[in-house]
């Protein structure tokens, strides 16, 4: 009987690594190369990866700015608000998308007090590359706080605490060992948040349809050109996340 | 005189537990702190070097205060059970980390036979050279007191004691205030001037080894140093009466007074018993502890827990009827 | 400089949470409640509540099923092919769902072997709820993998072999230590998986935009009449997230 | 006679460390495992308990074959360094995993003074209080084989020598053979009716407590068991010559030969010295250890290391010229 259970488990776990493996390999299988490779050049996909890459890489600067410190404060602080704090954080990851982008139109929309001057500044919130930073920061950021918290956690106070009896300040301590320590961790953080940033859909179709980023891009192609013509950014995508694990690892 | 290292009521509360108030002034000497797991040794450590914050009383060094300061301003060195050591930099740069200058780091590795292991990482020490590292580290900060937290219990025994014989040394040569924390009596009294015994985080008695071994002040500074014989018990007129045995005190205190006898098992005597004067019994159970034997001896009331020499242990066996003598007890 | 540089770190972890939250209130603010509420019993909001309620339990169920063995597999086994294997579970994870509809299409989609043959049996795979729960699964099983491998990893091996030694099998070692041990770390990963599951928008939009979850619906509304017609399905999925966070904490 | 516990050759290689081939029969007895941190005493308990697979060699017990035999089908009883009880049970529920009856579950609680303790969780329990309920869980399962890993390492030493005088009770009265792994020699030769001294994955030396003590067969074992005066040395007329001083030892080597001379600290006498006759030297250091003093004695070549008693220790100071008597000097 126990070798019966493991057979049953292993079997179920395989499965289920089969549904996550057989579709990769079926979309390179199903995409033909010269086109894939033909259509890369075509101005709707060239604008889509611009505009994906550099939102992404400021989304993920912002929430690196912002989040380190806020990780930092969480994996340390002694009260009893790190609770409520980490609870305000973790929501954006588990609320939808496009709930995501329905809340943040509220505050940053067309007809709203900050949307408004913000446009009349020339810096328009929504339909723009703003918006779609705006976008991919609430979703992604969460990542870098969450990842770096943890990796902060990971470093022994003990070491903190050597380093200030040594005669070095908070800020020194910080610098020299307890981000060196905490870098791989924090660097996965990043890498979680641009990989999310990258694949951004729900909350950038609600507030920022234009300009297109790639995940907008393969659904545009998708609904008025089929499937075929999505494979090309979708193609690119794998890469990057292919890319993104490697970093992870 | 206001110099070296002084508490005053100093307090922290966590939870159930209370540490203090404690009250200690350590001047430029060896001050061990001797107590049981969970008794708040380190809490008292991490008070001094300012990573945790004291709920009440104050603490200066040589005549400043060292309150609401934070740690690194406090020029309290501390080294830590494991040595803490920072584990991306090698041997050299964490001694260097606080160091003066690399004349300094040369000068200490040198003292503290670390020179080969500079340039290692702190994964590839072994426990005792990691000590020696963050020894090294420490001092390399000119700290105004130096704190250390059981730094020999990971060890094994012949590096132990290895290292505690050289931290003797190193503690003569110091002329700062030392508080050394241990849960073990042979490193308390190896290295203490005085030795505070800490219970529950209040301090039980504070004295000299000597005097803290010979004259424990409670049954638990008794029983915690090794003193293992503890017997309750009532003054008689020739020594004191406990269970069916009288053992042989001299003592001014009235006749029929409670007591309670305390007696280390290391100065008991044991010889083999033809007759029945004195305290006889038989052996209940011996253990070979290698430099001695460890006798368990039946009174027939109370237990005596003896240490006796090999040669004298190994002529003994269970039940064999010996006469103990006891000089050296205390009364409580 | 201390205290300087403390003030700074604490004011960018303060805007940071500032995003996260306003938006919320803003919400429950611009949202007239009466109207809400009357909304809340429309056919087309009861229809797309009841479609993600079902779809997210069975894709959560499937990914428990399939995933804790794996999770386990992965927590326990001492060979090399556990990080290969891992990278295939966050693989989907940092896949964007948009290009995770991709891939699915390419196995089950129109014109595709599975997809034809489960059609002709009666069980289409795409613009059914079937297709919902493959959407869902993909992306939200992962987090139960990579959650529940955390989670058994946490449980001190030693307690394994110690009840191994006692003369219990190693299903009811599984049972009685590994499992009730590892079960708040379990229950977060479900969690996880089933608010992701219920905020699945990118993939179920390519593998089945009927019968639409409320995601699409929040779309779907506010593409055709207007951000105010998407609140009602917004609060609904707020109050949905915020009890999962509870779960969590 | 195929009985007891047996290992042939047993080998586990990790990386570049590698455990054995072990060969080692253990009947109806205890044999202490002794050896510092990272010599592989825990690998080999894993080993014979099933949770580690060994590379190569065999082992039985009671004449049936463990090898690739599950963990659970063993008869195999591990007592884990830190207790290992299960968190989420209770300690009468940790006992009653394993156990035959509730009848067993008292009986054993009732043997390891364990009943009051029984509705307690393990995070309420102390270390010596968890490790008996630990020892009553893997007793509960009647194994027909006891391990144990250092179960009295983390203790106080209180609590630690009365679990040691308990435990050297109840192996006496159990009928299986008995492994018990330990970094610390008075744990070893107090347990063991022989002891396996381990270094870096090899047994060096098995024998009774005194044969290891006493005669050792190798500088590790000397220096690993407490022997600490390990010299260098050439076989002249008289004894042992070392440095500029000639220890005293009969010896049937030829004059020339080089040995090591190996003398437990225990066993050197020191009197104050007034002339020149025989081993003099002057005090290094002295050390209060409590029970005695450790003193260091310059001989004017190699140091010489003494433990005395009390009394002898007091009367001597930093300086002061001692005469050593060494009678026990074992060469290797």
């Amino acid at each position: 009987p126990r070798s019966d259970w493991l057979t049953v488990a292993l079997a179920l776990g395989g499965l289920l690594l089969l549904y996550y493996l057989a579709p990769l390999v079926s979309l390179f299988l199903s995409a033909p190369p010269g086109a894939v490779a033909a259509s890369l050049t075509e101005a709707t996909v060239v604008n889509a990866a611009t505009t994906s890459i550099v939102a992404a890489t400021l989304s993920t600067l912002l929430g690196t700015a912002f989040g380190l410190p806020l990780a930092y404060w969480l994996a340390r602080a002694d009260t009893r608000w790190t609770d409520a704090v980490l609870a305000a954080v973790v929501l954006p990851l588990v609320l939808p998308p496009t709930v995501g982008g329905v809340v943040l139109l509220t505050v940053v929309g067309p007809n709203t007090l900050l949307g408004d001057v913000a446009a009349a500044a020339g810096l328009p919130l929504t339909r723009s590359l703003a918006g779609v930073v705006l976008a991919q920061t609430f979703v992604a950021s969460p990542f870098v706080v969450v990842t770096a918290k943890a990796a902060f956690e990971g470093v022994d106070r003990a070491l903190e605490h050597a380093s200030r009896s040594l005669g070095k300040g908070r800020l020194t301590t910080a610098r020299r060992i307890t981000l060196p320590l905490a870098a791989p961790g924090v660097l996965a953080g990043v890498t979680l948040a641009f990989a999310r940033a990258m694949g951004e859909f729900g909350a950038t179709m609600m507030l920022a349809y234009y300009p297109r980023t790639m995940p907008v891009q393969i659904w545009v192609s998708f609904v008025s050109l089929g499937l075929d013509a999505a494979y090309p950014v979708a193609i690119v995508l794998v890469v990057v996340s292919a890319l993104a694990l490697l970093v992870l690892d | 005189m206001t110099g070296g290292l002084r508490l005053d009521g100093l307090t922290k509360r966590y939870g159930r537990f209370e540490l203090g108030p404690v009250d200690l002034a350590v001047d430029d000497e060896v001050v061990t702190v001797l107590g049981p797991s969970g008794c708040g040794k380190t809490t008292l450590l991490s008070l001094i070097a300012g990573t945790v914050s004291a709920d009440d009383g104050s603490l200066t060094l040589d005549g400043r205060s060292l309150d609401g300061r934070p740690p690194e301003e406090r020029g309290v060195g501390l080294v830590f059970q494991d040595g803490a050591l920072f584990p991306h930099l090698t041997a050299r740069e964490n001694v260097a980390y606080a160091a003066t200058g690399e004349a300094r780091v040369d000068d200490l590795a040198a003292t503290l036979e670390i020179e080969d292991l500079l340039d290692r990482r702190p994964a590839a020490l072994s426990g005792g050279e990691a000590q020696r590292v963050a020894l090294a580290r420490t001092l390399a900060a000119d700290p105004d007191a130096l704190l250390l937290d059981e730094p020999l219990s990971s060890l094994d025994a012949p590096i132990r004691r290895r290292l505690r014989d050289e931290l003797h040394d190193l503690f003569g040569a110091l002329d700062v205030p030392v508080l050394y924390v241990t849960h073990d009596q042979r490193s308390a009294t190896v290295l203490g001037d005085r030795i505070a015994v800490l219970r529950e985080g209040a301090v039980e008695q504070v004295g000299t080894p000597d005097a803290v071994l010979d004259r424990p002040e409670s049954e638990f500074v008794a029983r915690f140093t090794g003193c293992e014989n503890v017997f309750e018990g009532t003054v008689v007129e020739d020594g004191v009466r406990v269970g069916g045995v009288t053992l042989p005190v001299a003592t001014d205190r009235a006749v029929g007074t409670a007591v309670t006898a305390c007696l280390r098992p290391s100065r008991v005597r044991l010889d083999p018993a033809d007759d029945d004067a004195g305290l006889v019994g038989a052996v209940r159970r011996r253990l070979n502890e290698g430099d001695g034997w460890r006798v368990i001896v039946d009174l027939g009331g109370p237990d005596l827990v003896a240490t006796v020499p090999p040669a004298a242990g190994r002529s003994l066996d269970a039940g064999d009827p010996v006469r103990a003598s006891v000089d050296d007890v205390h009364l409580l």
